[in-house]
């Protein structure tokens, strides 16, 4: 804990606690097909999100693909607008039009996300471009998985964002997967060895978010002062299967129940130090599952579109 | 060449042995895979365990499918680079969306290779790709984009409807020594039909007639095929569905003959409607079959829009047999124009 | 929002200044981002000594020109994520041919992101691409693409063919909250016409009948607007000529009261045929105006093959006045279909 | 010429001029309009094509972009196919429906190139893929410039090349141009830096026919034997503008005549270790000009197409 204070400690807490809660519940409401929309969840690698969105302001934006739930609450999405976008309601954060690969907050500086893996690599590198262009400090982020690196659109992407020195914060969350792939099968050079040529690159453990949030502070002030662009790769494990609500079952993909939960690391970590009581984790537990039970509520009471409006902001 | 010997055989086989349009599919690969070393498959996932939709599962040559990371575009290079080389490559893709990606492989090269080179090269490629909506998954994972190949010269391009078809398009695509794009819809997987054990052809360029009728034309793509004959068999309707099954080159005689008799068109198409195949249809048979019109041709598609995520707006875009058959109904209670000004 | 004010003129100017095609697209950028901070232009090669054929030519903002590597996919998605952001990007390709390295970015991801954010996130952004043959050239240097752009949702299209159109067209698109592809025929870039010098917007989705007739409807666009004209003029045809000017929205309307007029349509359109923007023009007029048809609709477009280099070759794949000329006085010649069986 | 024996840098010398000599010859005719297609010379940069296809059969492939005439020929085009393409005739290697950027020639391993940048990357990539599918022990050349090194399916194909080891070289024709784009400001990382995460990489000096000969020897060394990939940057210079039959006016790429000439450089070596005469390369020089002279004359008494013929082979 020698990089946390307690209060930074906690709201990190909270915000791992609030995705892997949120999924939890999603997983035995999925097979009821209340939400008819593919989900990819995020347990097991909550501590990236939430280690990279603890350094980021509303105003700075963030672009990520299909695993949307953990950077959206990270960055600020209200539960109740995840929640009823899954639900296809009209109070989702896209109305339902969108789904669960589809998410959207303007205010929290979420401009949309997409389910074609790598291109919105360019579009953080687009809106730091935009920044620069028209002198806003702000910075912008793209997020993305491992996967996503094997595009061409991830090379171009890292090399214009050198060229022009925007001030733009690639992260690779590296689950090590591509949907069934290894990375030994999809990507054959390691990641920061080829970024370090065109700007900083860094390396945390994705399993652990104090880890995440120290080397992700270190790459976000070399942009926000540099206004040059930088790399973090965050090794992590994915828990579930690439898709839907089952705990993986590959044989390749070993999850440890502790080493490689964020959660319990930092609560051991916070509770070793007393920054926090067991009584308080257990408080912040339920209140977070109060607000999903409102969340859930919310969605369900939340009317469904009308097929009329069908045809609606083309 | 191991193809020449392969028949051609037009008519729905008497086998009488019922196999699912997905199995037609992984028959057809896995025996011209047996059939000719050069064939091989490509794709990503093309090699993980759920085996693109089982359409590759247990094959005999499992050393001849290469799965791919995600780089769809140099991958369709890959694919034309090992075509000119001599080998006969299959691309698979699991939704056709990806395929954006590679259209500049597929135009200015697929598509041009054999031009560019007047025939001193031949490009025996073929790119499968899945389409259909499905659970929310919403506007980049549910789209046809069949006419942007169709609107390509140097590309054929096959909507195959029924398990027959599946396996005797796909073998015809194989076999042929020009690039062919296979849409599957993934509703059609399912279904099951007569489909003979040995490897056989279906012609590209030859429609078929899946029911006869006199008082309209319907021309229906892919699963669009099955959704008008099911909803002309519940309303009972007296139309004549006609299969393309090749959209390029499209068999423009069959199509024509039809309208001569019953001179009334719709085009059931489930794409975008604008520049869409149902246009090329429409407009084909003004233009060649004007005279025999009684009634103005119509288009069935897709509305306007991208595919929304959620259920109710889900259903609400795509057609399905009651609305066509309502459509079909709207268009024979309407008279016909008989004379002009 | 600055653009607020500025006010749509409908016609052609009167303002006496003559100005090359060329020109008035140079001067429509400039006063954009002199207008308006947020309006970049991105391309490989806009900061070129070049400037984009002179389009970009002495800008009075050359820090907001943004040169690019060989990068068009992503460059499309750094357009994108500014303009989401805020700005107000221009994209320029000198040749459409590499748009097809863009078009995941421009079908799954531009079209889209204003139906999947349901209009949370405006996507202003104007995408303008050279076409045209050349020089040999060959097949992949001289497509036109229009068809691909106007059969998607969320995209609207473009193709001034007058210097008047192309200055008050881009600085619709430019103001627009959606998308725009503007299609340029290079051709079109020496020609010279009336340009008012104050900044002024073309409505999208209104054609304009650059030739009043009655015998017979010509709907053409971009150069091929030209070559009707001349070869109207040349041959002393007494043809209305519509430019649509937008592809998409399409101002069906004025087709349709042309053709209730002549009875006849043409689609004069230099791209492929199969699923083209003549196909859909086509097809629209037989499906809402068949009553007023008279005759069979033709459309003449690029034969279906793609461009040859060869010099005698590629003349004889591009239309001219005199070959459109000669395909409406066959038209004009053949006996109207009055009546049916 | 510690590296050349006496016969093979003869056998270099030859397509050096060869390459030389007919673009210079192209250099008058084309303001007369004779050829009707555009054209991108290779004066200059001729050391590097010579170098790579010295080593290649007519059995190995090799793809490359629109700047054709200098592995055309170097690969073993005939001239005469080659300038009847480009005087547009149908005794032309493309039958003049491809033109100068479309050059195709199966029986020696060119199976077609392309003028969008970047693409034909995969396609050697491919064709080595089959070689390996196949069994056939020759190998594919992917032979492009430093511009195609900024696309995205520069990135895939290496990966890919790298994750199935195919029997691929990869040959950057470094002219550090793209365009009128220098290479600082369109490709911020060392090409060799980045490829060698994926495969050996190796850099040779693109202006002496010798340092691309021995690099390349031992990079085609290691595909042949391993049949594994292997990447070789060859740093040149272009005297030409990028496109045309003007020299470059560009103030950052300023040419040594002698020490950016590739011609001089090796003739110089060949003349000092006594390998050559003057009056040999004299003669050289001469019989190849008659070869120039003989394919001019072919290709001007060659058909044009028939307009007819137009939509043939689509
Ligand atoms: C261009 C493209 N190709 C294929 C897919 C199918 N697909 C969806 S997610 C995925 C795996 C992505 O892996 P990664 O980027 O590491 O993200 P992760 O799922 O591990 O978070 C694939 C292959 C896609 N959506 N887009
Ligand atoms: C995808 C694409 N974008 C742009 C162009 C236009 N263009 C033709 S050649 C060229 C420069 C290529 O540079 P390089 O690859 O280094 O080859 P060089 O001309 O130096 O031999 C460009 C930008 C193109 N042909 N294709
Ligand atoms: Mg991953
Ligand atoms: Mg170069």
């Amino acid at each position: 804990m020698d990089k946390l204070t307690k209060t930074t400690g906690i709201a990190l807490l909270k915000k791992l606690r609030e995705i892997r809660q949120f999924e939890e519940r999603i997983i035995p409401l999925y097979p009821t097909d209340v939400m008819v929309t593919p989900v990819h969840l995020h347990i097991g690698q909550e501590a990236v999100p939430v280690g990279v969105c603890a350094h980021l302001t509303a105003a700075d934006t963030i672009f990520f693909g299909h695993r949307t739930h953990g950077p959206a609450l990270a960055k600020g999405m209200d539960m109740n607008k995840l929640m009823a976008e899954l639900y296809g309601r009209t109070t989702g954060c896209s109305r339902s039009y969108g789904g669960s690969m589809h998410v959207v907050d303007p205010a929290n500086g979420m401009l949309g996300s997409s389910a074609i893996v790598g291109g919105s690599i360019a579009l953080g590198v687009g809106s730091a471009l935009a920044a620069k262009l028209s002198g806003q400090d702000r910075i912008a982020v793209s997020y993305f998985g491992d996967g996503a690196m094997d595009s061409g659109v991830f090379w171009e992407s890292i090399n214009f964002a050198a060229l022009k020195q925007v001030p733009v914060l690639f992260v690779c969350e590296n689950n090590l997967l591509s949907n069934t792939m290894t990375q030994a099968e999809h990507l054959f050079a390691k990641p920061t060895a080829v970024v370090q040529n065109f700007m900083p690159a860094f390396s945390a453990d994705g399993t652990d978010v104090q880890s995440v949030y120290s080397v992700v502070g270190e790459a976000i002030a070399h942009i926000r002062t540099k206004r040059q662009p930088a790399f973090v790769e965050c090794r992590t494990k994915r828990w579930m299967k690439h898709q839907g609500v089952d705990r993986d079952d590959l044989t390749y993909n070993k999850v440890d129940p502790k080493q490689d939960d964020p959660i319990w690391k930092l609560e051991q970590g916070l509770l070793e130090n007393s920054m926090i009581t067991e009584a308080e984790i257990k408080q912040i537990t339920k209140d977070i599952e109060l607000r999903i039970d409102a969340a859930i509520e919310f969605a369900q009471n939340s009317p469904f579109p009308n097929a009329e409006d069908l045809v609606r902001e083309v | 060449m191991p193809w020449s010997r392969i028949e051609q055989s037009h008519s729905a086989a008497d086998s009488g042995r019922i196999i699912s349009y997905k199995d037609a599919i992984r028959e057809a690969i896995d025996q011209a895979m047996i059939h000719d070393p050069r064939v091989f498959v490509i794709g990503l996932d093309a090699d993980d365990k759920f085996g693109a939709f089982g359409t590759l599962l247990d094959m005999t040559h499992p050393e001849r499918i290469i799965g791919t990371p995600i780089s769809e575009n140099a991958m369709t290079g890959v694919a034309l680079g090992a075509a000119v080389s001599g080998m006969r490559p299959l691309y698979v893709h699991l939704r056709v969306d990806f395929m954006l990606l590679t259209m500049d492989q597929i135009v200015n090269y697929v598509a041009k290779w054999r031009y560019m080179t007047q025939g001193q090269v031949k490009v025996p490629i073929v790119i499968r790709a899945v389409i259909g909506r499905g659970w929310g998954c919403g506007a980049q994972h549910s789209q046809t984009l069949s006419s942007f190949f169709t609107h390509i010269p140097g590309l054929k391009v096959v909507m195959p409807s029924t398990p027959y078809d599946a396996k005797g398009l796909l073998l015809a695509a194989i076999k042929d020594d020009y690039p062919v794009i296979s849409i599957e819809h993934r509703w059609l997987y399912k279904n099951t039909g007569g489909v003979p054990q040995e490897l056989y052809t279906v012609p590209l360029g030859k429609g078929r007639i899946l029911k006869s009728g006199n008082s309209l034309t319907v021309v229906a793509t892919s699963a669009a095929v099955i959704d008008t004959l099911n909803g002309c068999e519940k309303h009972n309707l007296d139309v004549e569905v006609i299969d393309p099954r090749t959209l390029k080159p499209l068999d423009e005689g069959m199509i024509l003959e039809s309208v001569a008799k019953t001179g009334r068109l719709l085009v059931v198409d489930y794409d975008y409607p604008s520049c869409g195949f149902a246009a090329e249809v429409c407009a084909m048979v003004a233009e060649k079959g004007f005279a025999s019109l009684k009634a103005p041709v119509q288009r069935y598609t897709f509305p306007e829009s991208s595919m929304p995520a959620s259920g109710i707006l889900e259903r609400a875009y795509y057609p399905n047999p009651d609305k066509i058959a309502a459509r079909i109904k709207e268009m024979l209670a309407e008279q016909p124009v008989l004379s002009r000004a």
